[in-house]
């Protein structure tokens, strides 16, 4: 079986590969030089969408991050808790997920609500928009709905409606922070997931002013306020504090006179932003539960005239009575220009 | 006389010849004014007066906030009826105070040095201009005092006027050098003592004749070299005025006083002759209102705070839906949203088009025809810096030299597809300072 | 105040230069040269042109729904590279090789890269080449001009038409019957020493000679290009350093062998040439953006038409010499970027569009 | 000596190892995305050439003829390619790890490079002679290195256009190869083989 022709072939290759595999040997130990696996095993866990969220420039310079130190493991929104638990098994640490957040556009003008002033023309670009003398829209602080963030974010959960305004789809979005980033007027804020209850409107101008330029805009009437602890004004806004542990009720969306509080238990986004059913709806439930609130108080101060009645009771300290509508006029139906 | 020029730049169409032979008359001033804090770069002045104070006119209402700033005078005597954020010509609100004219024009005294201002020492010069509230009026409004004080390690040998007013429609310094040809030179003059400066040069473009005969008849005796320069836009623009006048070329992301130069405007050498001689602050400009929409375009003396749309009323101009109100002239100046904004220290000119002209051509591929490039006077690659802004390519952008684009406008005139190469270009510098400071 | 007025932002003024002008001035340009052409060879001639044409702005309108952007057919420069495409073709050629080359060019070589703007070959180059490499006997059969419409070529008895009336061969006493050729074709079958024999010089500028449609008359293709060059819709670079490179080395050449290579005048009024100095290497998009940049472009673009057309395998060699040109652009834009106003070291950064 | 003139000519222009004869097309394709790491693949392209093609021959002429052992070409061939690469990859990543970065998956590949391998077998195919041999390496390492180069600087251009969602990458990039071997047709009869 073994010709010597086989034993010739084999006699060659041998002799060939000895002399190679003296030669790669030598090289090896010239050229050494030593490399961190864990950066491949990372590469294998990080989501690839190189979408900077982390601060590094994709995910090849966040595990390098990773392996010299200057990332936090926690840093990969798009990973989420899952990620941060497979990078803590391969950098060895013990780490614990932070809270899951989601991006929220706080503003509801689109342009019915906010009706253009001028005729921008020029680069379908927010922030050139910006630049051009605050863009073509009548509010300074609201959404110019030139999709500027649609493109900047890498999983498309931003659209753009044909009225003008962004809206940010809860499920796909993994709050990587690329559209509050680019926005010129930081309009998308961070929230909370679990959440359901957000204020759409950032304008701090006086009341006057904002209703001359917005009719779902939030003009400081502080009637949510009342409604929870939850609720809170920044100067001239109504704010959803992160501190304050407390829920807060549906009432809250149904008191405000403007519409500005969104309700996401009541209605889905994109049916409160463009669907005029859904507001129509909205205005009803909140006649009935304005006559329904009405009628409570009015019960409410018969009881309490009855027990004043009887015995002289020290001045009325009726704590009801600041629960009536503040300074503003009585919340009329709906958003009335 | 030999017409100097720079490499690069336009030739659009100027329509200067509708104001350009009408005197400039005064504006009657209106019954509220409105002068914001902050009408010049740097921090914004402080206000000296409360709701309700009557003011003369020639009153110091707000003091500098700070070096890089300036003082706020009263145009018209009357009393402050609010200060109140009011909308400003940049599209954003600015704190303002809001003047009630009472139509008396009272004037509080001036103290100038009148003419022998010679033996005073600079610094005392540099103080009255400061008081004066003088800024650059060329439309950039930088403090003049600030440019009055270089670093003591800078030597400044050349003071330049600028003259060109190469911004098409406008007539402003043309008009001011006509008919203050004396105050422009002495101005210079002033200037040079303060700075120390041997040699002066007032640079004309040659579409001004009159402007060059009246500056150059009021410049007889005085070392004073007037130059014609060529009717090229943007001459106006300080590296491309140095390098046409003095054949010096001023660095890269560096200073006029870097190469001993400092250049101020006619309007503004004019200014600083009546603080120190006369000691009136800066309380009226020269404003050119013209446009296709004005059916009587003219040169006012306007006084400063006085709402835009007083001043249209004055030319029977209707602001036609779909038009084009713009504050400046037709390549840098800021188009509008409504016309009650005030004329500040930097409006040169008042412009109105008609819708057919106002409607900018919709942006077409890029064809890389280069004109762009051979527009260009800062010598960069705009068709290249307007995909870099595209794609938010940042390093490649300041690798680029985008930074040193100065918004002329020249690329953007010159390009046949419309691409809006100067919106394009200010985005990446925008996002070359956010880049920069986030890393700091 | 509530008048909508229009906010931009600056420069609110524009020079009035548009790309379909632009585009309509070079087919303008072209005019002459293409009447000439449809006079010379009557039918086929107008046929190609047609068709080329017609195709290649169908093709651009049926891109532009595929791709869902605004439709670019009334800016001019579909129209246009079919006309360069139709002008380097032979007449007589059949249409339906015509629609073939359209496609190559307006769909391959500009659509799928994005559109008008973005290609980095010349389109109408690119289908020529496609054509010639897929059709060689049809690129190279030509249709003696209508006025000599008598039996002889140069004199030699034309043996064979084809059924469009195209000379499929034709003798030479000397020589065995060759497919009939341009006057380039014949330089490059027989050398040199025909040329005195060739229609004089004058022939070739009022271009009684046969050639694709676009090689004849080359003063009409002259004056096309001054014309483009006085209104400023092309640069002076690309032309003068082409020209004067096919010049100097045909002259070069011709010094070292005159039997064997054809002077300058001869290289510079016949083929391509003069056609693809003026109208195909200007063309900005697949062309250099910087002007010594242009001149590199015109010089190496000389350099390989006469290397093809004297020692390449085919006779002329102006569209191939584009092409690789069209290949080297990104590099000569790279080493001739003008500096910075005032600046000190070069910026320039690895190669840019 | 006009013989190596032809040669290096035809192997760089004519018969344009990427162009012509479709040789080393993933590299080709892998490494163009930018001019800098184009070049690198180049060097190193050459150095793999010049090394392997000599070796080959050698053993060719030396090993495998004298025992009638040329079936054994191709095993040879490989083995002789792969111990190159592999000295050439140590190399690079010691002297430019970021060279080493970028080259990434296809610095090892050359191993399987057709580009690499033809050459060495168009060595004894012509039985070319050793100088021959050393000309022919260049000439065909150098039209490799202009058409990576070339394409190198089209596909950074392409990167700013505006291609259509179904071209890009690798679509765009085969048709713009294309229409440059199409370009460099032009050159076929250039210098016939002698």
């Amino acid at each position: 079986m073994f010709t010597n022709e086989t034993l010739l072939a084999l006699a060659i290759l041998g002799s060939i590969g000895l002399v190679m595999s003296v030669l790669l040997s030598i090289g090896k130990r010239i050229f050494a030089v030593e490399t961190d696996d864990r950066f491949d095993r990372l590469m294998d866990i990080l989501p690839g969408a190189n979408c900077g969220g982390c601060g590094f420039p994709g995910c090849s310079g966040f595990a390098q991050g990773l392996i010299d130190g200057t990332a936090k493991p926690t840093a990969c929104p798009p990973g989420g808790p899952e990620v941060t638990v497979l990078i803590g098994e391969i950098m060895g640490v013990k780490l614990t997920p932070g809270e899951p957040m989601v991006a929220v556009v706080g503003c509801a003008g689109d342009h019915s609500a906010a009706p253009p002033v001028a005729n921008y023309q020029g680069l379908r670009d927010c922030r050139a928009a910006h630049a051009v003398a605050g863009g073509a829209k009548s509010c300074a602080y609201g959404c110019l709905g030139l999709g500027t963030c649609q493109t900047a974010c890498v999983f498309d959960a931003i659209t753009i409606t044909d009225t003008g305004l962004a809206i940010i789809d809860r499920d796909k979005c993994t709050a990587c922070g690329a559209c509050i980033e680019i926005c010129p007027r930081q309009i998308i804020r961070l929230h909370p997931k679990r959440d359901e209850v957000h204020v759409l409107c950032i304008n701090p101008d006086k009341p006057k002013e904002v209703k001359a330029v917005c009719t779902v805009g939030c003009t400081a009437c502080k009637l949510c306020t009342r409604q929870s602890e939850r609720l809170v004004m920044d100067e001239r806004l109504a704010v959803v504090s992160p501190e304050v542990k407390a829920d807060i009720p549906a009432s809250c969306a149904l008191v405000c006179p403007q519409g500005t509080i969104f309700d996401l238990r009541q209605y889905a986004l994109s049916d409160w932003i463009l669907d005029p059913a859904a507001r129509r709806d909205f205005e009803q439930r909140q006649e009935a539960w304005k006559a329904e609130e009405k009628a409570r108080k009015a019960a409410a101060r018969e009881k309490k005239s009855a027990s004043k009645a009887k015995p002289k009771a020290a001045p009325d300290t009726n704590t009801d009575a600041n629960a009536e509508p503040g300074t503003d006029a009585t919340p009329s139906a709906g958003g009335e220009a | 006389m030999s017409i100097l020029t720079f490499r690069g730049g336009i030739h659009p169409r100027y329509n200067k010849e509708r104001t350009a032979a009408l005197a400039t008359k005064p504006l009657a001033a209106p019954d509220e004014l409105v002068l914001p804090l902050s009408q010049h770069i740097g921090a914004p002045a402080v206000a000296t007066v409360s709701v309700g104070d009557t003011v003369l006119r020639g009153q110091t209402i707000a003091q500098p906030g700070g070096f890089v700033s300036a003082a706020i005078h009263a145009p018209v005597s009357g009393t402050v009826s609010a200060i109140e954020p009011r909308p400003t010509g940049n599209g954003t609100l600015g704190d303002a105070i809001v003047l009630a004219n009472d139509h008396q024009d009272t004037e509080t005294s001036y103290s100038g040095l009148g003419e022998d201002w010679a033996q005073a020492d600079a610094a005392t010069l540099r103080d009255m201009v400061a008081r004066a509230g003088i800024v650059g009026l060329g439309g950039a409004a930088f403090p003049s005092h600030v440019k009055l004080a270089p670093p003591p390690d800078r030597t400044i040998d050349t003071v330049i006027i600028n003259g060109a007013e190469c911004e098409p429609w406008l007539t402003a310094d043309h008009r001011l050098m006509l008919e203050s040809a004396t105050a422009v030179v002495s101005g210079l003059r002033i200037i040079q003592h303060i700075l120390g400066a041997p040699n002066g040069v007032i640079g004309i473009e040659a579409n001004k004749p009159d402007a060059l005969r009246a500056i150059s008849q009021a410049a007889t005796g005085t070392p004073i070299r007037v130059v014609s320069l060529a009717v090229k836009y943007p001459q106006g623009g300080e590296k491309q005025l140095i390098s046409a006048c003095l054949k010096r070329r001023v660095p890269q992301g560096k200073l006029p006083m870097d190469v001993g130069v400092v250049v101020h405007n006619t309007g503004t050498a004019a200014a600083i002759h009546r603080a120190v001689v006369d000691g009136r602050p800066l309380l009226e400009r020269i404003v050119t209102v013209t446009g296709t929409a004005v059916s009587q375009p003219a040169n006012y003396w306007v006084r400063l705070g006085t709402p835009v749309a007083h001043v249209l009323q004055h030319c029977q101009t209707e602001l036609t839906p779909a038009g084009k109100l713009i504050l400046g002239g037709p390549m840098m100046g800021i188009a509008q949203k409504h016309a009650d904004i005030p004329v500040v220290k930097s409006t040169s000119g008042i412009l109105v088009l008609q819708p057919k002209d106002a409607t900018t051509r919709p942006a077409s591929p890029c064809i890389r025809c280069g004109r762009c490039v051979d527009a260009c006077p800062m010598f960069l690659v705009p068709q290249e810096l307007g995909a870099f802004a595209r794609l938010r390519m940042i390093p490649e952008a300041r690798a680029a030299a985008a930074l040193d684009c100065m918004e002329c406008g020249s690329c953007a005139h010159a390009c046949p597809a419309h691409i809006p190469l100067v919106q394009l270009i200010r985005l990446a510098k925008a996002d070359i300072h956010a880049a920069a400071r986030k890393k700091m | 105040m509530s008048t909508p007025l229009i906010v931009s932002a600056s420069p609110h003024a524009t020079s009035g230069a548009t790309t379909p002008k632009i585009m309509w001035s070079v087919v303008l340009a072209l005019a002459p040269a293409t009447a000439y052409a449809i006079w010379l060879f009557g039918y086929p001639a107008l046929s190609v042109i047609a068709a080329t044409v017609f195709c290649c702005v169908f093709f651009e309108a049926l891109c532009g729904l595929a791709m869902r952007r605004s439709p670019t057919i009334t800016d001019g420069s579909a129209a246009l590279t079919g006309l360069i495409l139709a002008l380097s073709l032979p007449p007589g050629l059949p249409l339906w090789i015509c629609a073939v080359g359209a496609f190559v060019a307006i769909v391959i070589s500009k659509a799928i890269f994005g559109g008008l703007g973005q290609n980095p070959f010349n389109p109408a180059m690119a289908g020529r080449v496609f054509l010639l490499i897929a059709f060689p006997a049809d690129l190279t059969r030509w249709l003696v001009p209508q006025q000599h419409a008598g039996d002889t070529l140069f004199g030699e008895p034309v043996t064979a038409l084809d059924a469009q009336g195209r000379i499929t061969e034709y003798g030479l006493t000397n020589v065995d019957a060759i497919t009939a050729a341009t006057p380039i074709g014949l330089l490059r079958e027989k050398g040199a020493n025909i040329v005195a024999d060739l229609p004089g010089n004058i022939e070739f500028l009022l271009g009684h000679i046969n050639g694709s449609a676009g090689e004849t008359s080359a003063f009409l293709l002259l004056a096309g290009g001054i014309f483009l060059l006085i209104r400023r819709v092309i640069a002076w670079h690309i032309p003068v350093a082409y020209l004067g490179t096919v010049a100097l080395f045909a002259a070069i050449t011709h010094l070292v062998d005159p039997s064997a290579y054809a002077g300058p005048a001869f290289h510079l009024l016949s083929g391509g040439v003069m056609m693809g100095a003026w109208f195909i290497a200007t063309d900005y998009v697949t062309s250099p953006m910087f002007p010594k940049g242009r001149i590199l472009f015109g010089v190496g673009a000389g350099i390989l038409t006469m290397v093809i057309r004297l020692w390449g395998g085919y006779p002329e060699g102006v569209s191939f010499a584009v092409l690789l040109m069209n290949a080297c652009v990104p590099f000569f834009n790279a080493w001739t970027r003008p500096k910075p106003f005032g600046a000190t070291t070069a910026t320039s950064g690895g190669p840019q569009p | 000596m006009k013989e190596i003139f032809v040669i290096v000519l035809m192997a760089m222009l004519t018969e344009n190892f990427v162009l012509a004869k479709f040789l080393g097309i993933c590299p080709f394709l892998g490494v163009s995305k930018k001019t800098s790491t184009a070049l690198g693949m180049s060097m190193a392209v050459l150095f793999v050439m010049m090394v392997a093609s000599i070796l080959t021959f050698l053993i060719h002429h030396f090993a495998l003829v004298p025992f009638r052992a040329e079936y054994l070409q191709t095993i040879v061939f490989i083995l002789v390619i792969a111990s190159t690469v592999q000295l050439t990859e140590m190399a690079i990543q010691k002297m430019s790890p970021p060279l080493y970065q970028a080259l990434g998956i296809f610095l090892p590949l050359i191993t399987t490079n057709c580009a690499v391998l033809g050459l060495a077998v168009l060595n004894i195919q012509n039985d070319y002679r050793l100088l021959q041999v050393i000309f022919y390496a260049i000439g065909a390492s150098g039209g490799f290195a202009l058409a990576l180069i070339l394409f190198a600087g089209l596909r950074e251009k392409l990167e700013l256009a505006e291609v259509p969602q179904a071209f890009r990458g690798p679509a765009i990039a085969l048709v713009t190869a294309g229409i440059l071997s199409l370009a460099f047709m032009g050159f076929t009869g250039l210098a016939p083989a002698s």
